[in-house]
């Protein structure tokens, strides 16, 4: 199944892209598509833990289950205000 | 709507305290023109935006509910902003100032621990180097 | 000048900051429609001018002494005040927020006990009561 | 020697007037002014206690010794805000 992940900040400059369309198993949790995309990312891979996350526009955790069409995003350390 | 790419309009705020309300407490965040001992002359703001809007209606939500008679504005602004310009405004009114400074204190440490905006700041040179990035 | 007759410009309080400042705390007090249960319509505000000004002027420059990078202004309105129109406004800039949201809360604080001020509230029917007369 | 009086908010309103100038003794002090008015006014002889003073427009005790000319004020309990 798909899903759509989203890149912020240095996390899209790390990237290269704003937002990419992922492949992942059925079933798949959040922590699973972060292992997928540190492999691929070179900046990511050098993370000792896993980056805040969100899950359409709400924080999720790790475990949380990935569904068909989901918006994914992690957030690099937010700093507003 | 909380995020704005325009000026924040903080008197446009200030005309929002209804006749029960005796205090209001305002919090403005200004763009400083200096960061760790570096020279800054503007930020990039930029946020995750739908993320950003349900946090800050959450934020101003939660504290409506934990202290009666409490009503709470945000603005955020984003885009580059300029040294002196606001970057955010919380806006909380209440019958009695406790209520107010308190909601309004609790208001923009919820925002800069939660709502997903980042800031990158631009050097005299234009670079520029977005704030906390490094894990 | 601390004490004006004329409505607090909040908005131009606010035009303020200077560059070092990051963060802004504005505390405005507003005539409510109600004091204690009973319906208020508007409050005469009366002050000890001359020594009201030098009590005003004391509490923002103690405050500024206390937290290094703060300044404090002060307003307060005499005269007859409508539900709704700001008394008092205390704007504090600081280079962060701890600063602010510290001075801005001692500041009314300290107004609104030492400060020779004082208040009548009307009612409907056009009487008034000075609040706190009683001993 | 003279010093001069003022009233204000509730106090005014038992006086009657806004200011009076007032004679005492020579090196007498605001204690001794507030006992002066007391015997006067009736609204003033029923305090207990002293209400706060100011000479010269900044707060002063019971026992500051007064001058020519001062500028002595006796307060309601203040409400500014």
């Amino acid at each position: 199944m798909q899903v759509r992940v989203l890149y912020f900040a240095s996390f899209r400059d790390a990237v290269g892209r704003e937002d990419e369309t992922r492949q992942v198993a059925p079933g798949s949790r959040v922590r699973q598509l972060w292992q997928a995309l540190a492999a691929d990312v070179p900046h990511f891979s050098r993370f000792r833990a896993m980056p805040p996350a969100a899950v359409n526009r709400e924080y999720a955790s790790a475990e949380t289950e990935l569904h068909e069409g989901d918006e994914v995003a992690f957030l690099p350390p937010v700093a507003g205000g | 709507m909380y995020l704005t790419t325009n000026p924040i309009d903080v008197a446009a705020l200030l005309n929002e305290a209804r006749p029960g309300d005796g205090a209001v407490c305002v919090f403005v965040g200004v763009v400083r023109n200096e960061s760790g001992g570096r020279e800054t002359v503007a930020i990039d703001y930029e946020a995750y935006g739908a993320m950003a809007e349900s946090e800050m209606a959450r934020i101003a939500g939660a504290l409506s509910r934990d202290w009666p008679g409490v009503r709470v504005r945000i603005q955020h602004r984003v885009g580059r902003l300029a040294v002196g310009e606001a970057s955010v405004a919380v806006l909380a009114t209440a019958p009695h100032r406790d209520a107010a400074f308190a909601a309004c204190r609790a208001a923009i440490d919820r925002i800069k621990k939660t709502v997903p905006i980042w800031k990158k700041e631009i050097s005299p040179d234009g670079t520029g180097e977005w704030v906390d990035a490094t894990l």
